[in-house]
């Protein structure tokens, strides 16, 4: 709930301050701001700063529901945001003008992820989900006179508004049939005639497991997502493959077992295959990837594959098998290696630059320390062990097969083979090949320190997951 | 037959019609005008429906705000000139095709499930329905929606931010 | 005494040790003296614990070193058996290996592999000694595979040569086909007896038969009998696995006469003797030994007939020999084949070492046909090598006729027919033999005028041990007096105790060792020396006026001439077809499937992804399409749901 | 009023029928065209359709929360609309076109 | 007392640092002595080591305990034989880079020592998921020696390498998840509680190939051994000593830790299907080894061999048959590496590995010619090598159990001495062509190197004892938990 307010005025000042050209206040107000943010949040969880919460509470005729779901998702979406701003210089220098839009339009977004998340009301994601894209439509384009950017804009704005139209027909089939736009409504209701369901329901469902998908960037709503990544700013690529994906996964995962629950039995049915869809689909078309960019979409598409995973087999009253806690972690272990993989790109390449795998030959010479933690990150993003993404590929799969998901399972650990080959062929490239020159190296100290944390957080929670793993418990 | 059926019937007609000209006329001014027409027929089933409140502001912001937006624009961008860029056959036929059978599945649907609840709908249209009207609406719109209310501000707030940022030209 | 037995073995390591390390540094003479020394010290210990032995009753002695393998109910003692039969072969090794020793310091002299030569030698000695004193099978094949690897060393010893390699190698892998079949029946008798050790696995062996628990023949007793002599047949040159012993002649000359003639080739025979019993159990296998060991003789006897390189010659009579041995024992007279064995030992010995000096005199000339008058120039190796193919031939009283006399007479007693083959091959040893000795001594030179020119007699330190061994084989005979002498069968009754075993089986079964009558062995003997002294006779004829002659014409000569084509054979269905196998494997099987297997995997997966990511056209429109068309395919499943 | 209660004459089910329809249209619309404005009009349609669903789920069980959804249903459109023409406008600018097929450049 | 275990273990990697302080040239010398000091801590616990079938020096901690997963290790016979076998071999890998060329020398040492702490990790421990961590650990580092300090064509080979093992670890990671989720709740990847599950015989059956597929390819087995030989040949000395000496041996130790006491049923049911792969295997690689022309190669597959051996003799599944094959495990390390020396050496002085191109080396080099000879007696088993204690124990298990399998097996022995022997012959003996009669003998360290080795074959070839004792008891219990299974069925 503070979430809410203090971002919307912190966006607000940051237009403001941008009209009065106090740019040079601009990153430290977003980022002192986000901060700030990320504690309240994390305060109000503790029940420690409750001020914003009972000012807002009598208001929130169950819109918004702030259970330790939404408040783990919404820290670790500031927290994402934290970072992934942090690097925005790269994209502030090249257009200055419009650095005050820039940064509220970003936080604004990080608002609609945090609806997104924390919505118990069909109003609320459809509001939230709108927030975040319209800003998303605006950043992917925000390099205005650049063909890719706009083509980036115009793609995901058209398929975007598409597929919202379905998520819309989906929620209101919902609403005609059940009668209720809240979750509880909704689930009380399903969960009341789960055995037979009017088809306009089962529609309806469809629907909006449709709308999500195109969301999560699920196969075979996936096609915008490596356009629109490679187009857009690399920052903004980064901000989408990250918070986005997150809010996006957080949501669907919240929508399915707030409402659906109790119909899990048919739609596990329906989206095991997606899920295996997905995951193939990112992999094998990664393989022969020539562009990093795009190689992680693709990745991000595979991830949300095997995040998919964690919804088909929907488990939440398993004391130490929970879907939320296996999303969580994954997601947070995913979108640490990707934030510091797309910095090591900006470093490396620029906001702007070529971004193809070439760009990274001979890094290992140029810059040690940059090949060490691009590596990692690759590694853990490959699910090697000891690094975070090991443990939650382990906790996903393990889901899986406490199911009884073989199939699933199966697909899971060819995939995770297929994966590691282009994330070592990047490897590869950075050690072996020679590099060529007339390659930019913009470092910079904000890069070098986000490129740290994300390292470090990835072997920290891989060598010690436990605390994630507890949050939701 | 009623009165309201034939109503009913026409204004769907008008609608459909309206639509299909959208899709398919060649100038991407006419088919504004037919968007308008059909709009206009959906503030009219909003009106049999006895959502008024809807219907005023389905006149005001869709036939209104946006249909001059997209007039304004296709007038500033000029676009008439260029009449809509040719479709292969193939194409339309895929269209066509895809279209139908989700409209055939969607409805067969329907038909699958007997209705959507009718019968209670009828039950509650017995005591006639004044939830439409802009007093009842207005209440529940600031008591129980007041959190999307403001919450949609910011959408607004960012969706006006960034059509600046990106329409301006500098 | 006989607690320093471990003595015996000891030596010959050291000496290895020393001239194995030091073997730049040492000088020639310095290495030799050690060598042989050492030798001769085991050879006085061995002498030592003998004589020991003669004086005290207790007929075995078990000497345990220390454990070592253990696991499960499985264990082997390093531990050294003493009795009659492992001294008496304890005698042989380290008294004719020290004579051989001595030999090679004059005539390893000018090679400057000298010093490790010795080393290997003593390696060898060390090997050997363990094969024989071992106090159970795993010990025996410890030397067993350890002689086997200095034959290799020293048959490649001027490795130089790939011909001479592959001859080593050959006879180390023939010999590994024989071990492959020892090893499998050790295996077979730890699975039986629960034990390797000698003592017990008799003893097991004797008390199952006399409980009844096995008749005689029993399917594990044959099975064990008959794939210990697979190991023999290997290791002592026997049909089918003889081939590589003609071979091995690519070694130096003493190693020749050490390895392949008096101790390591024997081993087999050793080893069958050692397990009397077992065979006694299993007389089937006895009949196989017979067979292989005539047909051996015989066939080998045949081969020698037309060879030329003198040390081939003397190869294929030892593998002759051998099959008489291992005759003797298919007949059951152990003790016979352990006569032969000894006096063999000596007289084999003799003649090689005597070619030795023939071909140190020639310079390396090895053919027959190149040689010839040979006693002008070196009386004493004449002397000694006329003696040894004397007690070769089996002319009285020399050692040689007493041993094969005894086989004869008991293939006699046993079975005519075996007699009669076994005759016809003593004759056509006698043949060869001095076939042999008129082209090498009598006659004129037919080498080159400046071979004529260097020829000498060799130095002492070769001629002694001729010497030495040419009383040896002379006498070596008392071991063995027949009993028509009315004289002690010295041998029998030394050896009598290891048959102890053997006379309880035979007692409950009642069998009676039938002794030929006088008259008989008198008849035997007259025939026997009669004939050989004819083809003698005839041999002179032949060949006292030898002049060359080329490869031979008619088809038999040919085929025997070519050793009746048996490598060829042997390359053609074994060598050939492996190595076909082999590369089948590496260039299909290998190359193409499983290698193949993972190159395919990969690059389907690479140009899948190549091919895939065509879907992504870039266009707004295909997404647009197939995004409905996902739609409407959910829609679609949704109504089988 | 007597019209209201003789609404009870038209059946739910045509409503669904015809804003599934309107709906189907607007799919076929949007697949069927390439200029970029008239494929935003076509999701206008769609969005529409929804609409009328949701007014008429609400109005037959007498239920507001449908009718609000569809305000801000139409509200998020406008600012879609907003936002989207403001792209169209500025790819038009960079690109002489609106015709979506020219935008493939980001591919494989 | 227990922290010794721990110590064992992260040893190596807390010595890593050092290498990033030392000067450059002492690089080698600082990991040298880190591994000698490994190596003494090994020999101090093998003195504290008390000859009983439990596990001892038991170190057990909480790691993730909502999931159950603990740092559970401890060593028993089995562990500390491999263990002596790892922490004796990491000396003689250092010392054998001591005279060459080596860039990025501290990365390499470092990833040789991180190496080391994998191999511990995994011989000593005893919780399921820690086990498989350390089973990665110890392919990543070994993945990046071969990739950046490798031959030519190491990019694809290595590929094969780490795909080949990587498929095999997640099938196996699959298995264990599945016996963790039969452990009664709340579940444990502790192995006590995996050996006294009862599971279906088609459970067990499945676990067996899915566990056992695993190990199999890192042992590797036929048919899944395609990786072997590339990578030995692509893969940098020190690379292919590890492999060779230890990496190999992780999965003969995880058939015996894993396999044998946790799916009894299925091990019944298939282990002649396992047997059958192995033998198999001896005649395959033996054959294909006579022809082979690149000396590395040739002993790769030799490698194939002996281990399919070993396999055979373990799933014999009797007291001689597991000694021998635990013994043959450590013979193999230390043999395997020797030649594998050999090649380095002849490789970086004629730098080419083609049989044929080699010859007469003996001439230039009589003391790398001897200790050639001596690897090589213990790679064809003379007695009173290790080779030999290890094959017999073995055959003896093997015969057993099958007399026809110990037949076709034995070929073998024969097979082994025909290409050992061609290969000696063709390399080092014969006439020294123009290429080798530039060769120079052994320096100092390689002689240092091939001596500790030497004597480790004879010392096991003469006195295997304490190794035996040390793994008997162990060793019985593991094949007591499975013939409890046969006698309850």
């Amino acid at each position: 709930m503070s979430g809410l307010i203090l971002l919307s005025i912190l966006g607000a000042t940051t237009l403001i301050s941008g009209v009065f050209q106090h740019r040079r206040l601009l990153l430290p107000l977003t980022l002192l701001g986000l901060v700030f943010t990320f504690l309240f949040v994390m305060g109000e969880w503790s029940g420690k700063a409750t001020y914003f919460a009972d000012l807002i509470a009598p208001y929130n005729n169950g819109m918004l529901t702030f259970d330790s779901f939404a408040f783990a998702f919404s820290g670790l979406l500031l927290f994402f945001s934290l970072l992934v701003l942090s690097l925005s210089q790269f994209q502030v220098q090249e257009d200055v003008d419009h650095a005050g839009e820039y940064y509220s339009i970003l936080l604004f977004t990080v608002l609609g992820a945090v609806v997104m998340v924390s919505f118990s009301n069909l109003v609320m994601l459809f509001i939230g989900i709108e927030i975040l894209s319209i800003s998303l439509y605006v950043m992917a384009g925000s390099r205005k006179y650049t063909a890719p950017s706009n083509e980036a804009s115009l793609k995901y704005f058209l398929l975007g508004s598409f597929a919202s139209g379905f998520l819309l027909l989906g929620i209101a089939l919902i609403y005609g049939t059940t009668g209720h736009l809240d979750l509880p409504g909704i689930s009380s209701y399903i969960s009341a005639n789960a055995s037979s369901l009017p088809f306009l329901c089962i529609l309806g469902i469809m629907m909006i497991i449709m709308g999500m998908a195109f969301k999560v960037s699920a196969a075979p709503f996936h096609n915008w997502s490596p356009d629109v990544y490679e187009g857009a700013p690399t920052v903004i690529t980064a901000f989408m493959a990250t918070v986005v994906k997150t809010a996006a996964i957080a949501a669907f995962l919240r929508l399915m077992l707030g409402s659906f629950e109790a119909v899990q039995g048919w739609w596990t049915i329906l989206l095991s295959p997606i899920s295996i869809l997905t995951m193939t689909i990112g992999n094998v078309t990664a393989l022969y990837q020539q562009n990093f960019k795009r190689l992680l979409a693709y990745s991000g598409i595979s991830h949300a594959g095997y995040l998919l995973i964690g919804i088909v087999a929907l488990t939440y009253d398993s004391p130490s098998y929970n879907s939320s806690g296996a999303i969580l972690y994954y997601t947070a272990a995913y979108a640490l290696a990707t934030i510091a993989a797309f910095a090591v790109l900006l470093v490396v390449a620029g906001n702007s630059g070529d971004s193809s795998i070439s760009a990274f030959n001979g890094l290992a010479k140029r810059d040690p320390k940059l090949a060490v933690a691009l590596t990692i990150c690759l590694l853990s993003l490959a699910g090697i062990p000891p690094l975070a993404g090991f443990f939650g590929k382990y906790y996903l799969f393990a889901l899986a097969i406490n199911k009884g998901l073989w199939v699933l399972a199966a697909f899971a650990i060819l995939n995770s083979l297929i994966g590691i080959y282009y994330y070592f062929i990047v490897m590869i490239n950075m050690f072996l090949k020679e590099k060529q020159d007339g390659l930019p190296s913009t470092s910079s100290p904000a890069s070098k320190v986000v490129i740290a944390i994300c390292v470090i957080l990835t072997i920290i929670a891989g060598l010690f997951p436990e605390g994630v793993v507890q949050v939701l418990k | 037959m009623s009165l309201n059926q034939i109503a009913f019937l026409g204004l769907a007609a008008m609608s459909l019609l309206g639509a299909i000209m959208v899709v398919t006329t060649k100038k991407p001014l006419y088919s504004i005008l037919y968007l308008i027409f059909t709009f206009f027929c959906i503030a009219a089933h909003f009106v049999i429906l006895n959502a008024q409140f809807l219907a005023v502001v389905q006149v005001i912001v869709y036939a209104g705000a946006i249909m001059v937006l997209f007039l304004f624009v296709v007038m500033l961008l000029n676009l008439n000139k260029e009449s809509e860029y040719r479709k292969p056959a193939l194409l339309k036929v895929a269209a066509a095709m895809s279209g139908g059978m989700l409209l055939l599945l969607t409805v067969a649907g329907v038909v699958k499930s007997g209705a959507g609840n009718v019968e209670t709908a009828e039950a509650a249209l017995y005591t006639q329905t004044t939830i439409g009207y802009v007093s009842n609406l207005g209440l529940s719109l600031f008591k129980e929606y007041l959190i999307p209310f403001e919450v949609v501000s910011i959408l607004f707030l960012s969706a006006m931010v960034g059509a600046v940022v990106l329409g301006r030209k500098d | 005494m006989i607690n320093l037995v471990w003595l015996v073995p000891l030596f010959p390591l050291i000496g290895f040790l020393i001239n194995g390390l030091l073997r730049d540094k040492l000088p020639k003479t310095m290495a030799g003296v050690i060598g042989s020394g050492v030798v001769f010290g085991s050879f006085l210990v061995t002498c030592g614990i003998f004589f020991e032995h003669l004086s005290t009753p207790a007929n075995s002695v078990v000497v345990p070193l220390f454990d070592w393998i253990t696991a499960g109910n499985f264990s082997a003692q390093f531990s050294f058996q003493v009795d009659s039969l492992s001294l008496l072969m304890m005698l042989i090794v380290t008294g004719v290996g020290f004579l051989i020793h001595v030999y090679s310091m004059g005539y390893m002299h000018d090679d400057e592999g000298h010093n490790k030569f010795f080393s290997y030698l003593n390696l060898f000695i060390f090997f050997m000694l363990l094969l024989v004193m071992g106090s159970n099978y795993l010990l025996l094949f410890v030397g067993w595979e350890g002689v086997g690897l200095c034959s290799y060393l020293l048959i490649g010893f001027w490795f130089k040569n790939n011909d001479y390699n592959n001859a080593a190698k050959k006879a180390f892998i023939v010999n590994r086909i024989g071990d492959l079949g020892f090893l499998i029946g050790m295996l077979l008798i730890f699975v039986t007896f629960g034990t390797l050790n000698y003592h017990e696995v008799f003893e097991q062996a004797v008390a199952k038969f006399q409980s009844g628990e096995w008749g005689i023949n029993s399917t594990v007793m044959v099975a064990i009998t008959l794939l210990l002599f697979v190991g023999a047949v290997g290791k002592s040159a026997q049909i089918p696995l003889y081939t590589w012993l003609p071979d091995a002649m690519a070694g130096p000359t003493p190693v020749s006469a050490l390895i392949h003639a008096a101790t390591m080739v024997t081993a087999g025979v050793y080893m069958v003797v050692r397990s009397n019993v077992l065979y006694t159990l299993a007389p089937v296998s006895l009949q196989v030994v017979l067979v292989i060991g005539i047909a051996t003789a015989l066939f080998a006897a045949t081969i020698g007939l037309f060879q030329n390189d003198i040390k081939k010659v003397l190869a294929y009579s030892t593998v002759s020999q051998l099959g008489y041995m291992f005759a003797a024992c298919g007949v059951g007279a152990f003790t016979s084949g352990m006569f032969h064995l000894t006096t063999h030992a000596f007289f084999k010995a003799l003649l090689f070492l005597g070619s030795g000096s023939v071909i140190h005199a020639l310079g390396g000339e090895q053919d027959l046909r190149n040689m010839g008058g040979l006693k002008r120039w070196m009386p004493a190796t004449f002397i000694t090598f006329l003696i040894g193919t004397l007690a070769i031939s089996g002319i009285p009283p020399l050692s040689g006729f007493f041993s094969k006399d005894e086989i004869l007479a008991n293939a006699f007693a046993h079975d005519r027919v075996a007699w009669a083959l076994l005759l016809a091959g003593s004759l056509l040893t006698a043949f060869y033999m001095f076939r042999l000795f008129f082209l090498t001594f009598t006659g004129s030179f037919r080498g080159t005028k400046e071979q004529e020119h260097h020829l000498h007699e060799s130095p002492a330190l070769i001629t002694v041990p001729l010497m030495a061994l040419a009383i040896l084989s002379a006498v070596g005979g008392v071991l063995g007096l027949p009993g028509l002498l009315h004289a002690p069968h010295a041998l029998n009754n030394f050896l009598n105790p290891i048959y102890e075993g053997r006379e309880a089986v035979l007692a409950s079964i009642g069998y009676e060792h039938h002794h030929l009558a006088h008259q008989t062995e008198w008849m035997l003997i007259g025939i026997t020396v009669a004939a050989v002294v004819a083809v003698i006779f005839a041999a002179n004829r032949i060949f006292a006026g030898y002049r060359k002659e080329g490869e031979p014409t008619t088809f038999l000569k040919k085929l025997i001439y070519n050793k009746y084509y048996v490598d060829e054979l042997y390359d053609a269905i074994i060598v050939k077809p492996t190595m076909a196998v082999s590369e089948f494997f590496f260039s299909v099987l290998e190359s193409v499937i499983i290698d193949g297997f993972s190159v395919v995997t990969g690059k389907l997966a690479i140009a899948s992804g190549r091919t895939l990511r065509h879907i992504q056209t870039g266009n707004t429109g295909t997404y647009l399409f197939i995004m409905v068309v996902g739609v409407i395919v959910m829609v679609v499943a949704s109504y089988f749901i | 009023m007597p019209e209201l209660t003789s609404l009870k004459t038209i059946p739910l089910d045509w409503y669904i029928y015809l804003s599934l329809t309107l709906f189907a249209i607007g799919v076929t619309g949007v697949l069927l065209n390439r200029n970029a404005i008239i494929l935003l009009m076509c999701i206008e349609i769609m969005l529409n359709a929804v609409n009328l669903l949701f007014v008429a789920f609400s109005a037959y069980s007498d239920d507001p929360a449908g009718q609000l959804f569809v305000f801000f249903v139409m509200v998020v459109a406008a600012a879609e609309v907003a936002v989207g023409l403001a792209i169209i406008v500025m790819i038009y600018r960079n690109f002489q076109t609106v015709n979506i097929n020219v935008l493939d450049k980001l591919k494989w | 007392m227990n922290l010794i275990t721990a110590i064992l273990i992260f040893f190596p990697l807390a010595s890593i640092p050092v290498l990033y302080l030392v000067k450059r040239e002492y690089v080698k010398t600082a990991a040298f002595i880190s591994t000698l000091i490994e190596l003494v801590l090994t020999l101090y616990v093998i003195s504290e080591f008390q000859i009983i079938p439990d596990t001892q020096f038991l170190l057990d901690y909480w790691w993730i305990e909502s999931l159950g997963i603990s740092f559970k290790a401890g060593i028993d016979g089995i562990s500390l034989v491999m263990v002596l076998l790892t922490n004796f071999l990491m000396p003689v890998v250092v010392l054998s880079n001591m005279n060459r060329e080596q860039m990025q020398v501290r990365h390499y040492h470092a990833l040789i020592l991180f190496t080391q702490m994998a191999f511990v990790g995994v011989f000593v421990a005893l919780d399921a998921f820690l086990f498989y961590i350390f089973w990665e650990l110890a392919l990543i580092p070994m993945y990046f020696i071969s990739l950046f300090w490798g031959k030519e064509r190491r990019i694809p080979v290595t590929f094969k390498f780490f795909f080949y093992t990587l498929t095999g670890s997640l099938i196996m990671l699959v298995a264990l998840i599945y016996l963790y989720f039969q452990t009664p709740a709340p579940h444990t990847f502790d192995i006590a509680a995996f050996y006294n599950l009862n599971l279906s015989a088609t459970e067990q059956s499945l676990l067996f190939w899915g566990l056992f597929i695993g190990f199999a390819i890192k042992v590797p087995l036929f048919p899944v051994h395609g990786w072997l030989p590339d990578t030995h040949t692509e893969a940098p000395t020190q690379g292919t000593l590890l492999l060779a000496g230890v990496m190999l041996k992780m999965g003969i130790y995880g058939v015996i830790r894993w396999v044998l006491p946790i799916v009894p049923e299925g091990v019944m049911l298939w282990k002649d299907w396992a047997i059958t792969m192995g033998v198999i295997g001896i005649i395959y690689a033996s054959c294909i080894a006579i022809v082979q022309r690149d000396f590395k190669r040739l002993i790769a597959f030799s490698s194939i061999g002996h281990l399919g051996l070993t396999i055979a003799g373990i799933f014999a599944l009797n007291i001689h048959g597991l000694q021998g094959g635990l013994l043959q495990a450590f013979n193999h390390g230390i043999t395997s590496v020797g030649l594998f020396f050999v090649a380095d050496i002849i490789y970086d002085r004629m730098h080419t590995r083609e049989i044929a191109k080699l010859g007469g080396i003996v001439h230039k080099a009589p003391a790398m010619s001897i200790f050639f000879m001596l690897m090589l007696l213990g790679s064809i088993a003379l007695p009173l090598t290790n080779g030999f204690v290890g094959e017999f124990l073995l055959f003896l298990g093997l015969y057993q159990y099958n007399v026809w399998f110990t037949a076709v097996a034995g070929l073998g022995i024969i097979l082994g001495a025909v290409y050992m022997l061609r290969s000696y012959q063709r390399v080092m003996l014969g006439e020294a062509n123009s290429l080798t009669s530039e060769f120079t003998d052994m320096l100092m360290s390689e002689k240092v190197v091939m001596g500790a080795l030497t004597a480790a074959v004879f010392w096991i070839g003469i006195n295997p004892k304490p190794l035996l004792t040390i793994a008997e008891p162990a060793l019985a219990q593991i094949l007591q938990q499975y013939t409890s299974f046969l006698t309850m069925k």
